[in-house]
């Protein structure tokens, strides 16, 4: 298919099945996030690409046949692999039974937190949370660093004009949004804040809040959600979101245990499980938010500036 | 009295690297800069002449640095045939800084302050090869050796001089690498130990297919013995000046081959275990034939360096053959005909140089009637040559003879005609340049008067080698001791 | 008699359906949709791994002992994170080359870049 | 605080990252970078210290035990590497400021130190971590600023090296991924200890099986294992110095690690070598890398280029000594690894001070360079010397061991073809010598000076450190090889 943009849509649509796959195999928060991520954002991400670099592929390109071989190699040897696995389904494979018993049947009494995922996430393996945190952490500086372009003084005119056109046209989807906007950002407290009982948690909270600046930043043009949102502010809370999280490692470590040891965190372990995971998730949602609103404008920004040169080049 | 003498012996290899660094530093002034040279080439002889006395009273002197690798020292002991190479090359080097000095301001050269530098550091791992106490010692000392006459031989910095250092290194280090360090390894590997000894290191029953390959190695991998076919380095190092060609390519680096090659045969394999093994006799012929092509390409060149450098090659044969024919005579002769063929070398070396410098010739077509003009080098070059032919009164005459015995010994007939053969060949090719010299020229009678000699200290130093020649062959007695020594001592070369 | 190893097999189609789009197409951005596709495959590979028949959601209610595996689920979030970041870099290292080079189709760029050197 | 030392490894520089957007000021930032690296320095001294006295040290993240928690496990080689990193990296920043000034916008400069001090943070998470998922989360830190690292060179190249560095890192990382997720499923636990406990009783499945191949091609292609190594030259080319230098001194090592940790202390080296055709090949590949890359080597007109394709040939040393699979074998590695980080370094960061003065590095810019900046040619003389294996520098111990480790196996051949190898580097690097040394300077040229000192200094610290550990083996012998040892007593 030659046409990027139903590729990019495609893909979309595939994020989205795979996490009403996900419900169905009773990862929510997972499906949650795919949703969200691969779905959204990813999608997003890429509409913005494609818009700058061009809608069509056109590359009259003959399929190599060692790629063919390459795939046909690894997906017989994953086949092969298949056929010594446990079945699917079932319960008494030996993932379900070295380590995951503990989380299911201890970590109400150890944590105190019944969405299992979030005390395993936060807790249990709050080191690769912390890594998964700095992680996107490193895209939203690499991205900063490929793309950020020297702020403009002044709003060149062709752009604004485009913008106040395209709001003319779009009257009531505006004013939807306007009043759409505090809800989401009200469900996206909400997920922050529920994370220990529902699916839900930092990260997709973050998304939300994202979106919905996204949302706003879509509709107002990149020059009213620039007046709105300051890009170092956004940065500094990017950074503030993983320190939030190492700090409270930190302080766990200086109350004598170990690197993000929660029981420390107050006098009744559970409760200082609850504060830490608290704390935690809203580092994550801290930095996740503010990463996804810097990839964004960043590749907005990027994309109009580009724009303003085709045009400045006609 | 033994103490002091060790760190004479310490001194001997870490003066001239001082003296890079008092040559550098007084580069700016010439003559102090020479004077520095000078003077460290006396201290070190004179360490050396002591060191030699140390060793005649039966002193055993050895000096452990600290281990590179376990079980791996850098060590250095005073054997006779380290002993030999020692003075030979302190006392040359003396006379070729003498002799640099004239040379080098006669032809007005660039960058000697480096020449001198690198000359000195070229000499300490000279001094560190020849009393090097274990393979491992000699073997990093050869390969600094290598790099650090690189840049001599490439001192014009001229195209050519690219090429030639360009062949000189590659040949050198590949070999190195390649033969000589896998050699080194699988001895290590195989006999658990790199120290010398009079019977050789490897247990009798050594599986002696193996141990033959080493051999091979060993004798392809000593790249500076210039078995062919890894010679061409040799020919190709004439680009440098000539001084560096007389020290280095008729004295320190080639003579470092051929040592390394008398040590590894003698003290490694032991001239017992060499008699078994199954490719010691085709080494032989090897090096036989190294002999003879070398002195017939040797005929052709028309350029002196080039006929002398070839000569050199084959010249260096002949030691080879020494060690490999695994006979106590063999070694002596060996071990002799490289004190033999230095002093006649270095000094026909001399002549070229001076040639170039008074007459500015290199073609030997040239230099048809110069004895007129240069008498002192020709009658020099005349006997020089005597003594590479090895007849008297030049030293070479017992070397020689030596080698003659030692293929009888070892019942080598071919051998033994090659050799022969190859002294008429030798005659062929270095007495024509001499005789053409005093041959009447009548084209141009002016010449026949006019004495235009190259610059003194030159000439000083080409007359010193030449007595050395003559001195070799009336007063062999001590060096003949030394030599005897060397498999006849193995209790200094034990301790270690 | 492989029937319980179905799902497993989709996954492994789906999978290799992406790589391929990933190695064999030249343009850069179907190449990261590609990238995309080979991960989320990998996700559905854990999760399916995580389910067990009869299973719910990991989030403790009273009177049900049976939840599918909670591991996978953490593993597989992170997992999303670092695609999504992957996905990110990789487009906005695309627009630069589509500024610096004028198009995204590998060969081309590769044309350009053995013109130069 | 003691106690804390393997996390604090990790956490300076991860958390040092962040602050760094809050410092701003890129002269700040840039002290600061060097203090947090010296400081991970100094800790991984502490910490080698203390692995060497009392063995192994674990460190339960989170206070939950292992295989529920994640454990750091640190043995000696886990120290040995991270050493060699954090060293690696504090003598590179001493020039990175001095560096970048002319490489990279000046805007871009607090993000550069940001992305530096991440993926120290990775490559550190990853030498650290005992648990095979952290592995996972920590080399995409490490890739991902890796990435954008190279992407920030000047040349336009760049951008394209640093997206095909993307591709072939992320489908190495997905079937990373993919195997990790297989072994999970059939061992239920992702901790390294744990698996290597659980894994043998299923080591004859076929599933366990394609884990381990999906492991090593995945770990493979982030090594630049020839054929997987179509990444490395471009990426090491047009990336900025300073990145150049870091990431040629590290990356691959850091691979190597995991290939080495993942064969011998989780999988197990009798599974790895003799159950599976392991050894063949990888002698095969790792002197066909030697081979080839050093020839292509000879062909190249960029200098960093040349460079490059030498780390993929010595890389293939590494590989052959590993394979070989004895103690000695992988003691030659350990060493070689530690070596060949020394030379690297100090070649690359010369090319640096070269690109600073000059401005490009093809070799044609080399012309005459020796009398113009003679302390940097002799310093890229010297490494050069070192990478050849001349007796004195590092570089002759590594080639000395790797060559008696091939002869203890009886594999002749294979010693020969080593030491062709270095033949090969005689060539590639005489080349810039000559050019050096015995050429005119090119028109435009005439000007060059000597490299400020900022260049020369950490230059010849890494230079003089080839040629002291040259002489001076002990520290190095004694770890490389207490570390082989230490891997053979925990591989079956």
């Amino acid at each position: 298919m030659k046409d990027l943009f139903a590729v990019v849509m495609l893909s979309g649509i595939y994020g989205l099945l795979s996490a009403s796959f996900f419900v169905t195999l009773d990862a929510v928060d997972v499906a949650f996030t795919e949703a969200s991520v691969g779905a959204g954002i990813a999608t997003l991400l890429m509409l913005v690409t494609v818009t700058m670099t061009g809608r069509y592929e056109h590359s009259a390109h003959n399929k190599p046949i060692w790629a063919l071989a390459v795939v046909l190699v690894t997906g017989g040897l994953l086949l092969y692999g298949t056929l010594d696995m446990p079945y699917f389904g079932s319960a008494d494979a030996p993932g379900h039974l070295h380590v995951a018993p503990r989380y299911i049947n201890d970590s109400m009494q150890e944590i105190g937190v019944p969405n299992i995922v979030t005390s395993v996430l936060a807790s249990y393996r709050g080191y690769d949370t912390l890594g998964e945190v700095v992680v996107i952490f490193t895209a939203g500086v690499g991205v900063l660093a490929l793309l950020s372009v020297a702020p403009r003084p002044e709003e060149s005119a062709e752009i604004d004009v485009v913008n106040v056109s395209m709001h003319k046209k779009h009257l009531i989807l505006r004013i939807v949004t306007k009043m759409l906007i505090p809800f989401i950002l009200i469900f996206a407290l909400y997920v922050q804040f529920h994370g220990d009982y529902g699916p839900g948690g930092g990260f997709q909270a973050g998304v939300i809040f994202a979106a919905a600046i996204i949302l706003y930043s879509m509709l107002f043009g990149m020059s009213m959600a620039r007046r709105v949102i300051n890009q170092p502010l956004v940065q500094l809370l990017s950074a503030i979101g993983v320190l939030i999280y190492g700090s409270v490692g930190l302080v766990s470590m200086l109350n004598g245990g170990n690197f993000l040891d929660y029981n420390l965190l107050s006098d009744d372990p559970v409760a200082g499980q609850h504060l830490g995971i608290l704390i935690v998730e809203l580092g994550i949602g801290c930095t996740v938010t503010s990463v996804m609103v810097i990839i964004f404008f960043n590749f907005a920004d990027r994309t109009e500036d580009h724009m303003r040169n085709g045009i400045r080049g006609r | 009295m033994s103490t002091s003498l060790e760190s004479m012996l310490q001194l001997c290899i870490i003066l001239p690297l001082l003296a890079t660094v008092g040559i550098v530093v007084t580069g700016r002034n010439p003559n102090l800069r020479e004077a520095v040279t000078i003077v460290t080439g006396l201290v070190v002889f004179y360490f050396v002449i002591q060191l030699y006395y140390g060793l005649d009273r039966g002193e055993s002197i050895n000096v452990q640095w600290w281990q590179l690798l376990p079980g791996l020292q850098l060590s250095f002991t005073i054997e006779p045939l380290g002993m030999i190479f020692a003075l030979i090359a302190s006392f040359l080097w003396l006379t070729t800084t003498v002799y640099a000095i004239g040379y080098m301001r006669g032809h007005n050269e660039k960058n000697q302050t480096r020449f001198y530098a690198f000359f000195a550091i070229a000499i300490g791992s000279v001094m560190a090869i020849a009393f090097a106490g274990n393979l491992f010692t000699l073997f990093i000392f050869y390969e600094v050796l290598t790099l650090s006459t690189y840049p001599l031989v490439t001192h014009t910095g001229t195209e050519a001089a690219k090429k030639g250092g360009r062949i000189y290194l590659s040949i050198l280090l590949s070999t190195s690498i390649v033969f000589f360090l896998l050699a080194i390894v699988g001895t290590w590997f195989i006999a658990g130990t790199l120290e010398f000894r009079a019977n050789g290191v490897f247990e009798p029953n050594a599986n002696t297919a193996v141990v033959g390959a080493i051999l091979v190695l060993f004798i392809f991998g000593i790249g500076k013995a210039a078995i062919m076919p890894f010679h061409r380095w040799l020919p190709a190092a004439m680009v440098a000046p000539t001084p560096v060609s007389a020290l280095l390519h008729a004295v320190a680096v080639v003579k470092a081959g051929v040592f390394t090659v008398l040590k590894v045969t003698a003290l490694i394999f032991g001239i017992d275990l060499l008699r078994e093994l199954p490719t010691t006799q085709a080494l032989l012929y090897l090096a036989a034939a190294t002999v003879l092509l070398a002195s017939m390409v040797a005929m052709r060149q028309d350029n002196l360096k080039a006929r002398l450098a070839y000569s050199t090659v084959s010249q260096l044969g002949y030691v080879t053959i020494g060690a490999l024919l695994a006979s106590s005579s063999g070694v002596i002769g060996g071990s002799m005909h490289i004190a033999m063929h230095a002093f006649g070398k270095i000094t026909l070396f001399f002549c070229a140089g001076a040639i170039l410098v008074a007459a500015n010739k290199t073609q030997i077509s040239q230099m048809r009637g110069l004895g007129y003009q240069m008498p002192i080098t020709m009658a020099a070059f005349f006997v020089a040559s005597l003594s590479i032919i090895g007849v008297p009164p030049g030293g070479g005459t017992w070397s020689k003879w030596y080698l003659l015995v030692g293929s009888m010994e070892a019942q080598q007939w071919t051998i033994m005609a090659v050799l022969l053969v190859s002294s008429l060949l030798n005659i062929a090719y270095l007495l024509p340049i001499p005789i053409r010299a005093f041959l009447p020229v009548r084209q141009n009678p002016s010449a026949r008067f006019t004495i235009k000699e190259a610059p003194l200290a030159s000439l000083i130093a080409l007359c010193i080698t030449t007595a050395g020649c003559v001195v070799l062959f009336v007063y062999p007695q001590p060096l003949y001791e030394l030599a005897s020594a060397i498999l006849a001592k193995p209790e200094i070369i034990h301790a270690q | 008699m492989f029937l319980g190893l179905y799902n497993y097999w989709i996954v492994v189609v789906l999978m290799m359906i992406g790589f391929y789009i990933v190695i064999a197409h030249g343009n850069l951005v179907k190449k990261i949709i590609g990238l995309n596709i080979f991960q989320t495959s990998v996700f559905i590979f854990y999760i399916s791994v995580s389910n067990i028949d009869g299973g719910t959601a990991p989030i403790l209610v009273e009177g049900i002992s049976r939840y599918s595996n909670p591991l996978p689920h953490v593993l597989i979030l992170t997992a999303i994170v670092v695609g999504i970041a992957t996905t990110a870099l990789g487009l906005a290292i695309a627009m630069r080359i589509k500024e610096a080079y004028g198009n995204i189709e590998e060969e081309e760029i590769q044309q350009r870049d053995n013109r130069e050197c | 605080m003691l106690a804390h030392l393997p996390v604090l490894q990790v956490i300076v520089p991860l958390l040092a990252a962040p602050s760094c957007i809050i410092l701003r000021r890129p002269g700040w930032v840039w002290l600061f970078a060097l203090l947090v690296s010296g400081s991970a320095f100094l800790i991984s001294i502490a910490l080698l210290q203390q692995v060497a006295d009392a063995g192994v040290v674990v460190y339960e993240l989170g206070g939950w035990e292992a295989p529920w928690g994640i454990e750091y496990r640190i043995d000696i080689l886990n120290a040995f590497l991270a050493l060699i990193i954090t060293g690696i990296s504090t003598i590179v920043l001493l020039a990175a400021h001095t560096s970048i000034q002319e490489e990279i916008p000046e805007d871009r400069h607090t993000l550069f130190y940001v992305l530096y001090l991440l993926s120290l943070a990775g490559m550190l998470g990853i030498v650290t971590t005992g648990d095979a998922f952290n592995v996972f989360v920590f080399l995409e830190i490490s890739s991902l600023s890796a990435y954008s690292l190279i992407a920030l060179g000047r040349d336009r190249r760049a951008l394209w090296a640093s997206y095909q560095y993307l591709i072939m890192g992320s489908i190495g990382a997905t079937f990373i991924l993919i195997g990790i997720g297989l072994m999970y499923q059939m061992t239920g636990t992702l901790n390294m200890e744990d698996l290597s406990r659980r894994l043998p009783e299923v080591a004859q499945t076929r599933t366990v099986f394609t884990a381990f191949a999906f492991l090593i091609v995945g770990i493979c292609l982030k090594l630049a294992l020839f054929p997987l190594h179509l990444w490395l030259p471009n990426a090491y080319a047009y990336a900025p110095s300073i990145v150049t230098t870091f990431l040629a001194a590290t990356a691959t090592k850091v691979a190597l690690y995991m290939l080495i940790r993942f064969t011998y202390s989780v999988f197990g080296g009798s599974f790895s070598f003799t159950t599976l055709p392991l050894q063949t090949l990888f002698v095969v590949l790792g002197l066909l890398g030697v081979l080839i890359a050093s020839i292509t080597a000879i062909y190249q007109k960029n200098i960093k280029h040349l460079f490059a394709y030498s780390s993929v040939a010595q890389i293939g040393y590494m590989i052959v000594g590993y394979s070989i699979s004895t103690t000695a074998g992988l003691m030659a590695t350990l060493l070689h690894m530690f070596n060949h980080a020394l030379m690297k370094g100090a070649l690359f960061l010369a090319l640096g001070a070269v690109m600073y003065r000059v401005g490009s590095v093809q070799l044609r810019d080399f012309h005459g360079l020796g009398r113009q900046m003679p302390f940097t040619m002799a310093a890229i003389v010297a490494g050069s010397l070192s990478l050849i294996g001349v007796p004195l520098t590092v570089g002759f111990v590594s080639k000395w061991y790797l060559v008696l480790a091939a002869i203890e196996n009886g594999w002749w051949p294979v010693a020969v073809l080593i030491l062709l190898g270095s033949l090969l580097a005689i060539v590639y690097t005489w080349r810039i010598v000559e050019a050096a040394y015995f050429k005119v300077p090119q028109a435009g040229n005439e000007q060059v000076r000597e490299a400020p000192l900022a260049y020369l200094i950490p230059v010849w610290m890494l230079v003089s450190a080839n040629i002291y550990f040259g002489i001076d083996t002990r520290l190095s012998l004694q770890v490389a090889t207490s570390a082989a040892q230490s891997l053979f007593g925990v591989g079956p």
